[in-house]
């Protein structure tokens, strides 16, 4: 059989990191630690250009306007507006993980293709509507990312989050397996679309509500919503840095990106009584991740930690979109992963850039370092405010999007919750400008800084000088993006899905 | 021409200004020259001004005024008043104003302070001027507060030392709290009547009876005599006075005795007719002013420093001269202000004179036998004790027998407690006489360096004592066949074309009351003198006779312990209350800190959910999935 | 060209060149201060000077406006609309006349990183200065919280030693009261489909009583702790003395300005009903401002914190003029609040110059002042008279119509509020004067640690140029207040017409307060209420 | 259960499918060993097959789980790969599987 050519361009997007991926480890075939510099030079240059490829093809796919269906994969502009998000997401912390394994001293060729693959599975997640499909997205967006988590084999905390990572990240995929299988079974059907249709007759059955349950814990699981969430500060502990940047923003985009596809515009579009349920569930999920993501992070020592909790209650300001579940909140939500990319990989990427290898990047180690190299300290800074939501920043504009729905259905108490919630996340995102600017740096970690020679990061610098400038760029322009990109990627796609 | 009486403030403010920014550059004889002349041109445009209202239709002058603030309603022009009463305080100081500059070139020559002391003096005269000219309460509460606040600047003059400063700002603070009754009363009358322009006010006021019981008119008038208490020394607010003594004994004259302690009485005549309608506030002020008037005559009594006793001589004339109001006399109030300004500011020249002859030795108990050495300040000081003491003939007489007379219409009592008091002055005056000029020198150095002053200094006493000998005949009082002449030239002022001028009938025994009280008086002062001519011997041998009562006196019967007791020390400790609870522990700690350090142990509580066992991450996600299944299945 | 696009940009041209200038000063090399700030100082002064002549066509009755549809985010159009009034006329002028006179008085109190702070000071002028023209709500939150960062690292970057726990509760205070605001202009703006106070006014009309106190109380919170407003005042002595000297001038001297002026510019007019309803306790809290921060300045030993809870104190008055919601007590608000920015603004200059010499701010440490720096001890006085408001000079005229406005209020104990607060009249000359006495007079303090002993020079020549034009405005203002309030006269009687005639729809509470607002404006005159006696027969059923 | 479609034959499947979940889950809460809680998760992704299968069956050998379960397999084998992997990984550092010792990531 031979694919038309709309088939593949619905496939196209996810192909290309695929087939870097397979090509990766070809590079490092040679020898197990890629230590010539050509051979590192090349793995990176294949991911990014992979990268470059897959990003050039959506763009000008959303510039013509096509949206290209492959069966149950539909490469609509919601999914093009969220491959363009991963792919971004996945390049900046390729070049900052160039610094970073350097730092480490730690080069394999499988890294690059692992993440590759982790690409790919997020890309297909965020763009079927068909069970199988999104089980497999799933697991093709984890299983690399135990391995990941695990990647940096010296360091037995490296391990350990990658087992941890695993054996929850496992259970939560057979729930939502298991979800998916009882739906399937009530309604015959693994296609959320027709299964929409069915579901009004089958009411409140009870095994339509495990069902739901467990599926919808297998997404909450990626977003890492409370109390779904435990896993996530050991993780990304483990990980290397940028790979924690990449895991907190692509995989919760990814899995928002789905759920805004799965449940509220397909799932349960006809089905009031069992939306109005989860909306029940999703408002207590919300609520706890808002509380417990900040009130934690806020007793963190450890940057990389506390970034962590961070992402966790950022979950919790996206959920509260969903809650408000109104198109200009989802558009509201898509605004909001945009800046959170952008302020999220920045606030990670300043580790890499400022050389803070291994377990060193408690407050302490951060002493300081501000005024060694301002711009970067400027940059780190705005990232931290835009995190707290702090006008002009575009960290801002999310949360107003989101809250102002959030009143206008009536939810004022969650968003007094919310605003209440961010001025804590003041106090703590402030204490890393502190450490940066207003602490003089400890003299262990001056003589320790004299002797070894200063870290030379400037690919991650870049990104984290790129991401600063973004979130300043968004706060000054929140229309722009808005009304050219995120609205017409929800618009025009959600009414796609029937 | 009315124009140019803006000059006559400005003038002063001009030679303050000079003086006050290049006064070193100057040099002291052009400070000198500019800030005497500066004042007696003043007082040539005063004369001229007081002519020319004098014969203007109702005895009134308005220069061109401009609007000083205007929003909403509240309308406030900026204009100089020439009447009567305006005209002639304004007269008295710059006429005495100008002497005493005179004086103060010969006292302050010595000091390093000079340029500033005479930018001191006339930024005094400026705001002295716009109080007393000032054609609106506002513009009239500018020169009060300005005056306080020169007070404020002279009396701590020399602020190298401890006690100056602290005795300005006591004056400062003292006169603030009356300040607030000024600006109270102020507002009731804009509230009331919707404008502060006095002579508006005035006219409005003309069409109201008097009011019955306690009204807005009471209201208003009692806080503005809460005022006059504060600027012109009246309990409970008189104990700035006799600490003001710290300044130069200039200011003391001019300031604290002649001008500005009376400004309180001149305020209540300007507004004669509104407080004709407060029967309540009158009475009030009758009371204050009499028992006042004897209180600190009894403190005068035992006083060692010599200026101390001129000061609580002067709050006690003050008293008098409330008690005339009070009794309805207002032109006797201010002809006792007028008489009062000579002697007195003639009493504390002389009594600087002697200071500087007895090189800044002040105690009464270490002087003595002045007389030959002091010839001139002897004899002008003599003449004004005369005066004070209401010798007959002399000015004091016929004022201060005036308000006898009205204090004895309203209320015997009231006379009786003047004819103390009376009894009083002339006796610490005769004993401050007596100690100075009299007897043997008790401090032989510093007597045989004594000697007469230079003319800048003598000179104007010659003249103050004229003035203090003859200005009484101004108002002879009808008993003594007089027309009171300048109660009717005040008229025009006080009764703002209004009927009830005097106050009723004017019956009772003049001639009689007069008798009593001179010839009391003569008796005390010349027990007085005996008791004193020849020492200290006879007073100590008193004074161990009344050992309480003597004590009560020597301390100003403790009141200012008592104030620091039970007003100033509590509004300390409260000020550090406030902080350290109010704000330390309970807004900032409860209100802010705690809830910080509460959501911060909820974050260590809940960070224990962490447990670093990946059994209790999978228990937490089940849990969490029972949780959403209640949900689903409530 | 340029003059064109001047003539219709003015307003943008006057908001962002601070910004502009800020930026190229941050580009500068850290080496380069004296470079940075010699910039900063000739283009604030620059700005300043067209700001004041272009602007001084407005006195002749136009008023710059400049309004262009920005941004429509979830369906509410934002607009950028700029405007200058009455209102905020001279605040405006104020900000850029302080701006530059702040960064030549402390022009060598900054050793460190001098340039970086100037760029920062910039950034917080144009925070300001856009918060004092924005018209449409959103914008204003905007600046508004675009102001917190500059002040933020002004504080924590060159503060004193408690500069951390200072900087932080500035941030956590003013965001605290900000969000929740932010929540009911969300609200609101729901409702009325824009950020436009008229229209958010129309829309507040619709809401019941309740609700719409709720809103105004939201607002009230944000403006109240921005003023501050006892109990809400307690971030401001901490920031205030760990500030450096051109953070304290520019906070106490315009920032604290803005919380009034939201309250006039934004919760009067878009709640008149529940303005109403809750100006007594306003007052009420005003009083207890002006008494308590009076008294606990008179506890102070450092004279920077006592200048700063007379700050509590003297925004007491403001406030105080403004609940008392007659055009006398609202004008010398209007007034009280340039007299603050110039007398405060003046006093923490002084205290930066005596620290910049002493190295120490504590009374206890000085004493003699005044014979070593007699032009110093000249200046000081000067300000302390004016700022205890003594006749002819600017604080007796503010203070003044204050009060007179709150006596003739037409509520019940208008007038005993006022007689209370009489007494700040009178605790701010103990406090002040008390603090000069320990500080300026008496014999030269030679203990050890003393401060007098290290005040070797007298105020400079630049120090003179700073402080002159500040006392000049000083009398300017006493003597002649009216070219500070006559632009205001009419906007704000008619802000406050609906205020001005009995109101029996109050007692019904849960009847809209349509009346208030459609009331048509009335002529300044006879706005205030006359009659005291009638008034308070009034109160009897207004009352609610 | 009162569900109209589960009855006959289907319900004794669904109920066994449901009993290996729980007890997958309750292996994995409660055992230290990660090796028998890897056990666990592999339980629990079987018992997601057996209901796949028996729903297929019961609507008549639907092609669709099928392909779902060929699918669940193949995902199954790389998980665990992956994870043995890792499990072998740490054994060899740490000298031990039981799950709690591997705590040094908190709070």
């Amino acid at each position: 059989m031979s694919l038309t050519p709309d088939q593949v361009s619905a496939i196209m997007a996810m192909l290309i990191p695929g087939v870097a991926a397979c090509l990766l480890p070809l590079a490092a075939i040679d020898r197990d630690q890629a230590t010539q510099k050509w051979i590192r030079g090349a793995m990176f240059f294949i991911a990014l250009f992979a990268l470059g490829g897959c990003f050039l093809y959506v763009t000008t796919l959303w510039a013509k306007g096509a949206q290209p269906v492959f069966g149950s994969v539909r490469f609509d502009r919601l999914a093009q507006f969220a491959t363009i998000f991963i792919v971004v997401a996945a390049a900046l912390a390729i070049l900052q993980l160039w610094d970073h394994l350097h730092q480490e001293g730690w080069i394999k060729g499988e890294t690059l293709s692992l993440l590759m693959f982790s690409v790919t599975g997020m890309i297909l997640f965020s763009s079927s509507t068909h069970l199988v499909v999104l089980f497999l997205g799933l697991e093709l967006l984890s299983i690399p990312l135990y391995a990941l988590t695990g990647t940096l084999r010296l360091r037995h905390e490296a391990l350990e989050g990658g087992v941890k990572y695993f054996i929850t990240g496992a259970v939560a995929s057979s729930c939502f397996l298991m979800g998916s299988v009882l739906l399937y079974g009530m309604t015959g059907t693994l296609d959320v679309a027709t299964m929409a249709a069915l579901l009004p007759r089958l009411g409140g059955d009870p095994l339509v509500l495990i069902g739901l349950a467990l599926l919808l814990l297998g997404f909450l699981f990626k977003v890492s919503a409370v109390p779904f969430h435990q896993w996530t500060p050991d993780v990304y502990e483990a990980a290397p840095h940028p790979l924690s940047g990449f895991m907190s923003v692509a995989t919760k985009g990814a899995a928002l990106f789905a759920l805004i596809r799965i449940f509220p515009a397909a799932l349960l579009r006809q089905s009031p009584l069992l939306s109005g349920k989860v909306q029940a569930a999703l408002i207590l999920v919300a609520a706890l991740t808002l509380i417990l993501g900040n009130l934690t992070a806020l007793t963190q020592t450890n940057v990389k930690r506390m970034l962590a909790y961070s992402s966790i209650s950022h979950a919790g300001y996206l959920l509260l979109g969903l809650v408000a579940g109104t198109t200009q909140a989802y558009i509201g939500m898509a605004f909001y992963l945009v800046t959170y990319l952008a302020m999220n990989m920045g606030a990670f990427g300043i580790l890499t850039a400022y050389g803070l290898a291994g377990n060193h990047t408690t407050y302490e180690d951060l002493r300081g370092l501000g005024w060694k190299r301002p711009e970067l300290g400027l940059a780190a800074a705005l990232c931290m405010f835009s995190l707290a939501g702090i006008p002009p920043t575009g960290g801002f504009y999310g949360k107003y999007m989101i809250f102002r729905e959030l009143i206008a259905q009536d939810h004022v108490g969650l968003a007094v919750l919310g605003v209440l919630a961010s001025l804590v996340s003041v106090a703590f995102y402030l204490r890393v400008v502190v450490a940066l600017f207003i602490e003089k740096p400890l003299p262990s970690a001056e003589k320790e800084a004299s002797e070894r020679p200063a870290p030379v990061a400037s690919l991650a610098s870049g990104t984290v000088l790129v991401c600063g400038i973004l979130v300043v760029v968004i706060g000054l322009f929140p229309g722009f993006l808005s009304t050219n990109f995120v609205q017409r990627a929800i618009q025009e796609s959600l009414n796609l899905v029937r | 021409m009315h124009a140019t009486y803006w000059l006559i403030p400005l003038l002063p403010l001009l030679g303050a200004g000079l003086i006050g920014l290049l006064g070193r550059k100057l040099g002291k004889p052009t400070v000198a020259v500019l800030g005497v002349g500066v004042v007696a041109l003043a007082f040539g445009l005063t004369l001229h001004a007081f002519l020319a209202a004098g014969s203007a239709p109702d005895h009134r002058i308005e220069t061109l005024s401009f609007t000083w603030m205007s929003t909403g309603n509240l309308q406030v022009p900026m204009g100089l008043v020439f009447d009567p009463l305006s005209a002639l305080m304004a007269l008295v100081v710059t006429g005495i104003g100008a002497l005493i500059h005179l004086y103060s070139v010969g006292y302050m020559w010595e000091d390093e302070g000079f340029a500033r002391y005479f930018a001191y003096l006339n930024l005094f005269i400026f705001f002295m001027l716009c109080l007393v000219l000032g054609n609106s309460l506002p513009l009239l509460f500018v020169g009060w507060e300005g005056v306080g606040l020169c007070s404020y600047l002279l009396i701590g003059f020399y602020f190298e030392t401890d006690y100056a400063p602290a005795a300005g700002l006591k004056a400062f603070l003292t006169n603030r709290v009356g300040d607030l009754g000024v600006l109270i009363g102020m507002m009731a009358l804009f509230a009331h009547f919707g404008t502060l322009t006095i002579a508006n006010l005035l006219r409005q006021v003309g069409h109201l009876s008097p009011e019955v019981g306690f009204g807005v008119l009471t209201f208003a008038t009692l806080m503005l005599f809460v005022g006059a208490c504060g600027k012109s020394a009246q309990i409970p607010l008189y104990i700035w006075l006799p600490d003001a003594m710290a300044g130069p004994t200039p200011v003391s004259a001019l300031i604290h005795a002649a001008t500005m302690v009376t400004a309180g009485i001149f305020m209540i005549c300007r507004l004669a007719p509104l407080f004709q309608l407060a029967p309540i506030t009158l009475t009030t002020i009758a009371w204050v002013g009499g028992i006042t008037a004897l209180f600190a005559a009894t403190i005068g009594l035992v006083q060692r420093d010599i200026k101390k006793v001129l000061a609580y001589s002067t709050v006690s004339q003050l008293g008098y001269m409330f008690m005339g109001l009070g009794a309805g006399g207002f032109s006797a109030g201010f002809f006792h202000v007028f008489t009062h300004a000579w002697f007195k500011a003639l009493l504390f020249l002389g009594a600087g004179s002697v200071i500087l002859a007895m090189h800044h030795e002040q105690d009464l108990f270490r002087m003595g036998g002045l007389r030959s050495k002091l010839p001139i300040t002897f004899w002008t000081m003599l003449l004004a004790t005369l005066a004070i003491m209401g010798f007959p003939g002399f000015s004091g007489f016929f004022s201060k027998d005036e308000i006898l007379y009205l204090a004895y219409l309203k209320h015997p009592a009231l006379w009786i407690i003047g004819v103390l008091g009376a009894c009083c002055t002339s006796f610490y005056m005769w004993r401050l006489m007596a100690l100075t000029f009299w007897g043997e020198p008790r401090d032989h150095h510093a007597f045989e360096h004594a000697q007469e002053s230079p003319w800048t200094m003598t000179l104007p006493l010659a003249v103050l004592a004229v003035g203090s000998v003859l200005v009484g005949y101004l108002g002879v009082p009808e008993a003594f066949g007089g027309h009171f002449a300048i109660g009717r030239f005040l008229e025009p002022s006080l009764t703002f074309g209004q009927a009830h001028a005097h106050a009723g009938h004017r019956e009772g025994p003049a001639i009689l009351l007069a008798l009593v009280s001179t010839v009391l008086g003569l008796g005390f002062g010349l027990f007085g003198f005996l008791s004193y001519r020849s020492g200290l011997a006879v007073a100590e041998a008193r004074g161990a006779r009344f050992p309480l009562l003597h004590r009560i006196l020597l301390n100003k019967y403790y009141v200012d312990e008592g104030i620091e007791l039970c007003i100033l020390g509590p509004t300390r400790a409260l000020g550090r209350f406030l902080w350290q609870v109010g704000d330390v522990i309970i807004v900032d700690g409860i209100g802010v800190n705690l809830p910080a350090a509460l959501t911060r142990l909820a974050g260590d509580l809940v960070s224990l959910f962490q447990t670093g066992r990946v059994r209790n991450y999978a228990l937490g996600m089940v849990l969490g999935t029972l949780a959403i299944l209640w949900i689903f299945f409530k | 060209m340029i003059t064109a696009w001047m003539n219709t940009h003015l307003l943008t041209f006057v908001v962002f060149a601070p910004l502009v200038l800020g930026l190229i000063l941050l580009c500068l090399p850290q080496k380069q201060a004296p470079m940075a700030k010699l910039l900063g100082f000739l283009g604030t002064t620059g700005i300043f000077i067209i700001s004041l002549i272009q602007f001084l066509h407005v006195g002749s009755g136009n008023i710059y406006v400049e309004n262009a549809p920005w941004m429509a985010l979830v369906n509410i159009p934002v607009d950028y609309h700029l405007t200058l009034d009455g209102l905020n006329f001279w605040l405006v002028l104020l900000t850029t006349f302080l701006t530059p006179l702040t960064l030549l008085g402390t022009w060598n109190s900054l050793k460190e990183r001098a340039g970086l702070a100037t760029a920062l000071f910039l950034l917080l002028e144009t925070g300001m200065l856009g918060a004092l023209l924005a018209q449409d709500l959103f914008l204003f939150y905007l600046f508004w919280e675009g102001m917190l960062l500059p002040m933020y690292f002004l504080i924590a970057l060159w503060g004193g030693e408690e500069r951390r726990y200072a900087s932080l509760k500035f941030m956590l205070y003013t965001l605290a009261g900000s969000l929740l605001w932010l929540v009911a202009l969300l609200y609101l703006a729901g409702k009325a489909g824009s950020f436009a106070p008229g229209l958010m006014a129309q829309a507040a009309l619709a809401l019941t009583p309740s609700v719409q106190g709720l809103l105004f109380l939201a607002f009230a919170l944000a403006f109240a702790i921005k003023v501050p407003l006892f109990p809400l005042h307690t971030w401001l002595p901490d920031a205030h003395t760990e500030a450096p000297t051109m953070g304290s001038v520019i906070l106490a001297g315009v920032l604290l300005k803005l919380g009034t002026y939201g309250f006039l510019r934004f919760a009067v007019p878009i709640f008149p009903g529940a303005t109403h309803h809750y100006a007594k306790g306003i007052a009420l809290l005003s009083v207890i401002a002006i008494i308590y921060g009076a008294l606990v300045a008179m506890a102070q030993k450092d004279i920077k914190k006592l200048v700063a809870y007379s700050s509590v104190s003297h925004m007491g008055f403001v406030m105080l003029g403004l609940a008392s919601l007659t055009v006398i007590g609202t004008q010398g608000a209007m007034l009280q609040m340039l007299n603050h920015g110039i007398s405060t603004g003046a006093l923490f200059l002084l205290v930066g110059m005596l620290y910049d010499r002493a190295h120490t701010r504590m009374i206890a440490d000085f004493g003699g002042i005044a014979s070593r720096m007699p032009i110093f001890t000249f200046f000081f006085v000067v300000v302390t008279l004016s700022s205890i408001g003594l006749p002819l000079t600017n604080g007796f005229v503010g203070e003044f119509w204050i009060l007179n406005g709150m006596f003739t209020a037409n509520f019940a104990w208008a007038k005993a509020l006022a007689s209370v607060a009489t007494l700040g009249v009178l605790l701010g000359a103990v406090y002040m004067l008390w603090m000069v006495k320990r500080a300026f007079w008496g014999p030269v303090n030679t203990e050890e640690h003393s401060g007098t002993v290290h005040l070797v020079t007298d105020l400079n020549s630049r120090e003179i140029a700073v402080l002159v034009p500040i006392v000049v405005l000083i009398f300017w203002m006493g003597l002649h207040p009216q070219t500070f309030t006559a632009i205001s006269e009419r906007p704000v009687a008619d802000l406050l017409a609906p205020f001005q005639a009995p109101r029996p729809a109050m007692n019904e509470g849960d009847r809209p307060l349509a009346k208030l607002a459609l009331r048509p404006p009335r002529p300044p005159h006879g706005v205030s209420g006359r009659n005291p006696d009638t008034t308070s027969v009034q109160i009897a059923e207004v009352a609610p | 259960m009162n569900c109209a479609l589960v009855h006959g034959s289907l319900q004794g499947y669904i109920l066994v499918a449901l009993l290996l979940f729980v007890i997958g889950l309750a292996t994995v809460l409660i055992r230290r060993s990660l090796l028998i809680q890897f056990m666990g998760i592999e339980l629990m992704l079987n018992a997601a097959n057996v209901a796949l299968l028996a729903f297929a069956r019961y609507r008549g050998g639907d092609v669709q789980g099928t392909v779902f379960y060929l699918f669940i397999i193949a995902v199954a084998a790389c998980e665990a790969a992956v994870g043995l992997a890792l499990v072998v990984a740490l054994f060899r550092l740490r000298h031990t599987t039981d799950s709690d010792r591997a705590d040094a990531l908190r709070q």
